[in-house]
């Protein structure tokens, strides 16, 4: 179709760019998905994800990729906010013990008195670590948690015995499986892992905008969402070499072998169809009312969360 | 040559229109652990337009707090200042002040400490650096126009101030030790010159001295103080001294011979009183 | 009477900004006359609103929540503080000293000084793990260079001839420092104390913020995280009055110590 | 003589530091001496070396990708510094002449100072947007607190002989600004300055750090989440180098503007 | 009584042990701008040991350039400084400095001021202020202990200093015009205790001040320096007038009005020219 968007000048925000976990972007970026669709889109990167939400709330960026749960928590506050397409359908979190002390913590219920390092309180990994106790017989108030961030330091952290286990994401978990340094407890990396966590789907990054912006730009939300699922539809056929060669050498982590590793462990995690099924909202849904007392108060609509028009648009006219 | 009076007179007596009158001054300094020290008390002083006043009196009898109190630095415990009959609040703008201790800006050459009161007034900068200059040689400073006080000497520097007060033309002149550190010789040109500006324009002078002579040749009255604390003045004396006059010179005349003698005596025996008081703890 | 004046005025403008902010965060400017839409002109989203984050700072008092929190914050603030300024001024007085040692290492002491901190906090929590101390180097690197650099300059600011006739006096080194270049140092150190009190509460939550496992950054990122901006303001209040009164304690070591100088007004 | 002699040691102790660097991450401590394993000192997993820092800075310059990125940083850097220091002075002149001023706003400003700015980014970034004026303003934030205590400060320095004579000499408040205070604050003023280039930089930076699109901390914190440290240490290396030539010209203005001084050795 | 002897003297003919030897001083000072200026040149004074030096010379002619050259605190460009026979490098630590500038430590109360010169030499804190508070008696400030020194007037200040200064009982005295600030009694009274002080164990003194007077009172030998600038001594006269002296009574002595008069001509006429030589633009 040959309709110009209403916007093709956008702001785009994001939580830390280079991380695997928004890989759809970076490759939808470098492969001039955005351009061939006529948008002009710029990256703005957020020291969190909880930043650059709220530089969408206070109006500075037009869309971010984010957590699908944003969507329920600002649903929650009355704030409007619409994911449009799926980008990961794994949140990509796995809990990992130190190996000299995997003897004492063979399993979850085992974590009591444990100190277990998260990418921030507060953050999905350690609301991951929450519901993975919580099915175990196990409360937050059990172990302690330790704000550790997601790069360098948290391999840092965990090389010196400083916690006992950690919740995080690539590439922190794969450097520190091909040093040898942990055990895994738990992947939700992988669709088995998923299935033994959740018992299915549970979405992770999502494009999400205000509802009022797409109601005012529909064909510029529709060009997006096309770049966006041209972006899943490359990751579902490239090798992770082929992910290696698009990506910005800066991202290899200097170590190419290592990122190989990574890609091909986060590979399952993004999202074949862009669409979340109803099961996935429901289990991020019923993760999250699990220990937030504002959740769990209010009604939350989950229709509302996501509007799965623009992608059946998109996978009709991309082939 | 008209004989000297050498009667005590009693304040309040002048008869010319008041430049200064203070009356009833009380000073009580306040120290921040609330301890009370009282400098002068119930001084009367008035100087009449165009008058020369020297203030001779002890070390730390209150000769500079007396001056503070008329420039309007500081506000009378009790009292009143009144300046051409005006009673005095904030700042006296009629008074050009010399300080004792050093209050040149040291970050200002010579002659822009000496232009800068010019300045404020108005006066264009380049006029007003020609006649600094111009001033600066008449204290004898041409060739340091261009130092900064931390690189003069002490009587440089006090000359510098000289000619920064001056400058103004200012209706009352305080002066608190003007020619303290100069030799000999260049107070008598100070001096002489000082003569000679105030012959030119009546200006009312108050002038402090610890040099008995400087004062008798240069003052119409002579006003001494007593020892502190508390101190009040002790005494007064017309000096009747022919005017225009050669300060070197009227030295040499019997009558400012007698003069001296009456106010020293006078002088000494408070002194030796002061020192004795000072002594003995408060 | 001056006191109670001083009082009521300060506490005029804290009820002005309150009122300000209530206000702002309750009352929606109606459409049509600044935009389309009614909106807020403080957004409560962002902003929060006065009676929430008074009720939730009472809470966490009242429930006792907060102590342990702050208690933490406080010892961290309180170490970088001590540490922060004891080495300024050891090294301000020692740069003052050496010219030499203080021409070499000028511009190291400066580029140190432009170093990101946030950037830095990865690397401390290598080195010093993720307790306090990690947060403690991070207060200490900002006020350390603010008390350096007031002390330095201090230092130098001794007036040549109270100098002069000091040493004349027979003084060393040793008491050189002790009698001239420390009392005169002071009322710089103290001009800087001011500023690094707020730079030491500012490193600890920083740090706290960037990883840690209690105190009031950690307790403000994670409000923060799930966008609970009534948690953030209240921590940053609680923290706001705690300054106050480290500040106070500063003022008062001050007052005590500067007793030798003139008062505005000398006289009463 | 003197100036090589100088330089030759500023050399010397940035090739030590370098050195050890060096040698700390390239050489390994063989197994048994300290701990059961051979490690490095420094891991270069951590801290990169010296070489690829080097390599990639010059990659960076001579690629050119950087200049942009530095010139949003300088730019933010001096608007920041610029804006910070004339408000700090500003204010600072203005509550050093306004007693009750001060003292009304007094606990307020000691409130502000210290609040983590980090946590008041998204706020920076409601109002100014998220161009560079988010973060200009953040350095702001830190510049104008350190520039406003010591200019105050500086301003109630002013000796008060100097102060009553200038006043006696018929000086308006405006010419005491002039002639009397700025001149005799402007020692403060530059000790504080020299603080502040660094935390201007530093505002700037964690700012972009935080949220942005360009610039030297967006290009940290893109090579902190991916393990390059070699790029975060290279931006760094940038910064450092950058802040030394602000800095010098903030010295050469201020021995422009203090020739007054006596200077240490006042004779041949 | 004995008789004064008049004529002039040379440098270097006392015969007692020297306690200070300049020799060939040149002292240049040099601006930021490299613009230079000689305050004194090829100026030999020697002082024996136990001797009472005056040194009169108009203003700004460098006699505060010279104690400081004496007391370490400058390095003359050209010329030597030698203290009891050895070459001085750095500090001078046998003198004491009354300096003209003030020098009190603002931060310490007169007593404390006073004290401090023991103490730094290791005396017990305790005795040191107690001794301290001998000084301040003996120069008529007991009741100012405790005061601070902006709490004092300009001539009690300098008081402090000069107790400040006897009390560490150095070998060798530097006092810069240390009674400038003071009243006629009370120099006599503070001349007379310096008098006895150096009558009870001689030191070395150079005292400079503007009151030939005083300084004919005070000294065994006055040394005169011409205007500068590269100023230099440019007459000596030993005073032969008998010792203990007391100062009010000598000045009555007929040997003592002779040698002021020919001092005082020989120092006008410096004067004069000085003051020539600063009008016209260097
Ligand atoms: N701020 C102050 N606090 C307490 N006492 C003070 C203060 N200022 C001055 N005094 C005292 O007041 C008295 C008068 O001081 P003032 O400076 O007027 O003396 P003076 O006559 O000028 O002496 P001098 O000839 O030595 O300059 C002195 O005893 C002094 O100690
Ligand atoms: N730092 C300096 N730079 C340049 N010239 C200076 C400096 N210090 C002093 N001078 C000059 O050296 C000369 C001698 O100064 P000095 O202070 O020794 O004079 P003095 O004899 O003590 O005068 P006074 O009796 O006025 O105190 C003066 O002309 C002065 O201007
Ligand atoms: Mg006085
Ligand atoms: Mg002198």
């Amino acid at each position: 179709t040959a309709q110009t968007a209403e916007k093709p000048k956008l702001t785009l925000g994001v939580g830390g760019k280079p991380l695997l976990y928004y890989l759809p972007l970076t490759i939808a970026e470098r492969n001039g998905y955005f351009k061939e669709q006529g948008l002009d889109v710029t990256i703005n990167d957020f020291g969190g994800g909880a930043k650059s939400l709220q530089a969408l709330i206070g109006g500075s960026i037009d869309v971010v990729t984010g957590a699908y749960e944003h969507t329920i928590r600002m649903q929650a506050k009355g704030q409007d906010i619409v994911s449009v397409i799926e980008l990961g359908r794994y949140p990509g979190i796995v809990l990992v013990v130190a190996k000299d002390k995997a003897e004492k913590y063979k399993a979850i219920k085992d974590l009591k008195g444990a100190k277990i390092g998260v990418t921030a309180p507060g953050s999905s990994t350690n609301f991951f670590v929450n519901f993975l106790l919580a099915k175990n017989g196990l409360s937050p108030e059990d172990v302690a948690f330790v704000g550790v961030g997601g790069g360098a330091s948290a391999v840092a952290q965990m090389k010196r015995g400083e916690i006992d286990a950690m919740s995080n994401l690539d590439p922190v978990i794969t450097k520190l499986q091909s040093d040898g340094d942990v055990v895994v407890l738990a992947d939700s990396r992988t669709v088995e892992g998923n299935e033994k966590i959740f018992g299915g789907q549970n979405p992770a990054a999502v494009l999400y905008m205000k509802t009022d912006f797409v109601k005012e730009n529909p064909i510029t939300t529709q060009k997006l969402t096309n770049a966006f699922y041209k972006a899943l539809q490359w990751l579902k056929t490239a090798t992770p070499e082929d992910v290696a060669k698009v990506v910005p050498e800066e991202y290899l982590l200097g170590d190419r072998t290592l990122y190989i590793a990574a890609v091909t462990a986060s590979k399952p995690t993004y999202s074949l169809t862009g669409i979340i099924p109803e099961s996935g909202m429901k289990n991020a849904l019923g993760m999250l009312v699990e220990f937030d007392p504002e959740l769990k108060a209010a009604k939350i609509d989950l229709a509302k969360t996501f509007d799965g028009s623009f992608v059946k648009k998109a996978a009709e006219t991309i082939k | 040559m008209g004989g000297a009076s050498v009667a005590p007179l009693h304040a309040g007596e002048a008869r010319h229109s008041r430049a200064v009158a203070l009356s009833g001054i009380r000073i009580t300094f306040t120290g921040r652990g609330g301890e009370q020290f009282t400098a002068v008390e119930g001084v009367d002083l008035h100087v009449a337009d165009g008058e020369f006043v020297a203030i001779v009196g002890p070390t730390g009898c209150g000769k500079s707090t007396l001056l503070n109190a008329t420039a309007g630095l500081l506000v009378p415990s009790a009292g009143t200042v009144a300046i051409f009959g005006e009673p005095l609040s904030g700042l006296n703008r009629r008074a050009g002040y010399l300080f004792q201790a050093e209050a040149l800006f040291p970050w200002k050459s010579a002659v822009d400490n000496v232009a800068i009161g010019l300045e404020v007034a108005g006066t264009d900068p380049g006029e007003a650096r020609a006649r600094a200059r111009d001033w600066l040689g008449r204290v004898g400073l041409s060739a340091f126009a261009e130092r900064y006080p931390h690189q003069l000497s002490g009587g440089q520097r006090k000359r510098v101030g000289l000619a920064q007060v001056l400058i103004r033309d200012p209706k009352i002149l305080l002066m608190d030790e003007p020619f303290g550190p100069l030799d000999a010789q260049t107070r008598q040109i100070m001096g002489n010159m000082l003569l000679d500006l105030w012959n030119a324009e009546r200006k009312a002078v108050m002038f402090v001295t610890h040099d008995l002579e400087e004062a008798i040749a240069l003052a119409d009255r002579v006003v001494i103080m007593g020892a502190g604390p508390a101190s009040r003045i002790i005494g007064e004396w017309r000096i009747g001294l022919p005017r225009p006059r050669d300060i070197s010179e009227i030295r040499m005349e019997p009558a400012f011979h007698a003069l001296h003698r009456e106010i020293w005596s006078a002088l000494r025996d408070e002194v030796v009183k002061g020192y004795r008081q000072a002594e003995e703890p408060a | 009477m001056k006191r109670a004046r001083l009082l009521f005025l300060q506490v005029l403008v804290a009820v002005v900004l309150i009122a300000v902010w209530h206000f702002g965060s309750t009352v929606k400017v109606p459409a049509g006359i600044v935009s389309q839409k009614a909106f807020y002109p403080l957004d409560p989203f962002f902003f929060s609103t006065p009676l929430a984050v008074f009720q939730r700072t009472w809470r966490d008092f009242y429930t006792g929540v907060i102590w342990y929190h702050l208690g933490i914050t406080l010892l961290e603030t309180a170490l970088a503080f001590v540490i922060g300024a004891a080495g300024g001024v050891l090294v301000g007085f020692w740069f003052a000293r050496k010219q030499m040692l203080a021409a070499v290492f000028d511009p190291y002491v400066k580029m140190a000084n432009a170093l990101p901190r946030v950037v830095l906090a990865p690397i401390f929590a290598l080195w010093l793990g993720l307790g306090i101390w990690s947060k403690v180097a991070l207060g200490v690197t900002l006020v350390f260079f603010i008390v350096f650099f007031n002390v330095y300059q201090g230092v130098k600011e001794v007036s040549p001839t109270v100098l002069a006739n000091a040493r004349m006096l027979g003084m060393s080194e040793r008491h050189l420092m002790r009698h001239v270049y420390w009392p005169s140092a002071l009322t710089w150190m103290f001009s800087s104390l001011h500023t690094a009190v707020g730079f030491a509460l500012v490193g600890a939550v920083v740090g706290e913020y960037l990883g840690s496992a209690a105190g009031l950054g950690y307790r403000i990122h994670q409000a923060e995280g799930v966008f609970d901006v009534t948690g953030v303001f209240s921590g940053m209040l609680v923290l706001a009055v705690f300054v106050i009164l480290i500040d106070a304690v500063v003022t008062a070591v001050e007052n005590r110590l500067t007793v030798w100088r003139p008062t505005a007004a000398g006289q009463s």
